[in-house]
């Protein structure tokens, strides 16, 4: 049925009716099947009729519609757009839309022309002597590349990444564990405590039961802490009694008294 | 190397034994093609390695295997007549199918060149299958992104394309105008007035 | 093929130039040594491949490339006295493991510093190897011993370091204030004769 489509064209030879969905499907996408159709009107392709070409590309469509073949979306949307362009090609010469109509079929055959080329580089290069099929190297190449890797690869900026990473993964590792304070524990205070305080007769301040070792004022302040708090067992024990004259006053620390009257009293004013 | 006979030093035209040797054994041993510039770095100095490639050249003219300009070197490859006969013995590679040729035709006359330009040149999309098939022979390469929207891979062949297709750089490939055989003069006549058929 | 001048066919002596072609071709291209009977495959019928071989080997002889006898047939090869000359082509640079270039960087940057001082800074300890490393490249050396409990080695960085990294003088070092944007938490100092646990 197609027959007649092919009698009003130029009879493209490769169009054979029986083998038309076969060669349909053969093709890459309706440029190729146009650079055919161009190359069956056996002119060069510099010459050849766009108007013609679009012709036979819409009777190829039409065609394969009427078979039921199922068609890509860009079958049609090149029919569609050929079909746009017949209409231009058809209108007198020298109206607005008929020179819009020349480029584009300008630009469809420079587009051909751009895919034949191509064609042929690859033929070209197709027909290429090519390694391992028409030339073969060297079957097992000999690697006397002794590597010599005395010298090093070193740059600046290598040295100072690493030198930073270095102070970054340690000063991470160190957020994690911190070093042991070496702090005047509740423990110590008492041991000390319970030493010193029955040397002395009469009241004395807090202070001076602190150790004389320590190191700065953080470990002032917790040896202090830790000797209060020593004190204040001691003397719910009653060993001790404490008293503060004022808020924040000195606290005054002395042996208790062996009758041990109102011992905590003091100690919280 | 000492007991080759020594070769006149004044004439530039005929380089001595010795380095044809060095020449020779280098060029044989590579895997991939040599530089006249890496050849030279294991020459004496003041030998001209162009002139030593050009004498070991003439010496394998003819021969089963020849000294051939690929990729930027030489290499030695086994004269192409004998393909037949080698083919029997030695394993050969499935050739490329023609869509994947196309592909890399384009790619090499468009490089830089990203995949929708070269499914625009096609007028046909491309397929994983092609893609992967010219990236496994190792022919294509991707040559870093076009600073358009999206930022599409830019693709160009490799030296590999080079050296299997026996090309020496990129600029013996065939000037585009010279593929198309007929001359490349302006386009089509739209013919306005054409009736049916005919085209020209 | 066919043009090659003819050999006399009752020589076994001189067999003819196509089938040296060939052979030369087919060791050339296999991956594998080719043996007489592989190469008699693709020779013409009747041709005796064993007198091929050895007019290949009697061609190649004190050439660059000889046909060697290896297991299983018969080989190319660079000859062994050209292995010296065509050895120093590849020169590979070496790149210094990442612990031993933090360690050349601290001791580049808080000479002159015991390995103790080194592993604090680092935060892990430092290997013998790593430091092996760095004395055999002349990077480091000692620099006496600090006056301390156990007296340990002091280590400094060398000229050679600073030849390697382009530096005239130590001084060069960019500033370390000006390598940290942000403070990096109470690290910086190396705390002398600070190892683990107790400080009290």
């Amino acid at each position: 049925m197609s027959a007649s489509v092919m009698d009003a064209t130029s009879e493209p030879t490769t169009l054979a009716p029986d083998s038309l969905s076969l060669r349909l499907e053969g093709f890459e996408g309706p440029l190729d099947l146009l650079l055919d159709l161009a190359r069956s009107q056996k002119v060069d392709l510099a010459r050849i009729s766009i108007l013609s070409l679009v012709e036979q590309y819409l009777a190829v469509i039409e065609s394969a519609r009427r078979i039921r073949l199922e068609l890509a979306a860009d079958w049609l949307v090149m029919a569609a757009w050929l079909t746009w362009l017949k209409s231009r090609l058809l209108l007198p010469a020298g109206t607005e839309a008929a020179e819009e109509g020349e480029a584009a079929a300008d630009i469809l055959a420079g587009r051909l022309r751009d895919l034949q080329a191509m064609r042929a580089a690859a033929a070209w290069l197709g027909a290429r002597p090519q390694l391992g099929h028409e030339v073969f190297a060297r079957g097992a190449p000999e690697d006397l590349t002794e590597t010599d890797r005395s010298r090093l690869a070193l740059d600046m900026s290598a040295l100072l990444r690493a030198y930073l990473a270095a102070l970054r993964r340690a000063g991470s590792r160190r957020r994690y564990r911190p070093p042991p304070l070496a702090l005047w524990s509740v423990q110590d205070a008492l041991r000390r405590l319970a030493d010193l305080v029955g040397s002395l007769p009469d009241w004395a301040t807090l202070e001076r039961f602190l150790p004389d070792t320590l190191a700065g004022p953080l470990e002032r302040r917790a040896a202090l802490a830790s000797t209060l708090l020593a004190g204040l067992e001691m003397a719910r024990g009653g060993a001790i009694r404490l008293r503060q004259e004022r808020d924040f006053g000195p606290i005054l620390l002395r042996r208790a008294e062996p009758a041990g009257t109102d011992r905590l009293a003091e100690e919280q004013e | 190397m000492s007991e080759t006979e020594p070769a006149p030093v004044a004439m530039p035209a005929e380089p001595d034994e010795a380095c044809l040797r060095i020449a020779e054994a280098l060029v044989f041993a590579s895997a991939s093609p040599v530089s006249a510039r890496a050849l030279s770095q294991v020459l004496p100095e003041a030998v001209d390695a162009d002139a030593v490639l050009a004498a070991l050249r003439a010496r394998y003219a003819g021969r089963g295997v020849e000294l051939a300009e690929v990729a930027g070197g030489v290499q030695f490859r086994t004269a192409a007549d004998l393909a037949p006969a080698l083919r029997k013995v030695v394993e050969v590679p499935r050739r490329l199918p023609r869509v994947a040729m196309e592909t890399l035709a384009i790619i090499a006359y468009h490089q830089p060149v990203t995949r929708p330009e070269v499914e625009e040149i096609r007028g046909a999309s491309l397929s994983q299958q092609t893609l992967d098939a010219l990236l496994e022979a190792g022919l294509i390469a991707p040559r870093g992104r076009r600073e358009s929207p999206g930022r599409p891979t830019l693709w160009g062949t490799t030296p590999a394309f080079l050296a299997q297709f026996g090309l020496s750089e990129l600029r013996e490939l065939p000037r585009r105008e010279d593929l198309l055989v007929e001359p490349p003069s302006p386009v089509t006549e739209p013919a306005p007035g054409a009736t049916e058929g005919e085209g020209g």
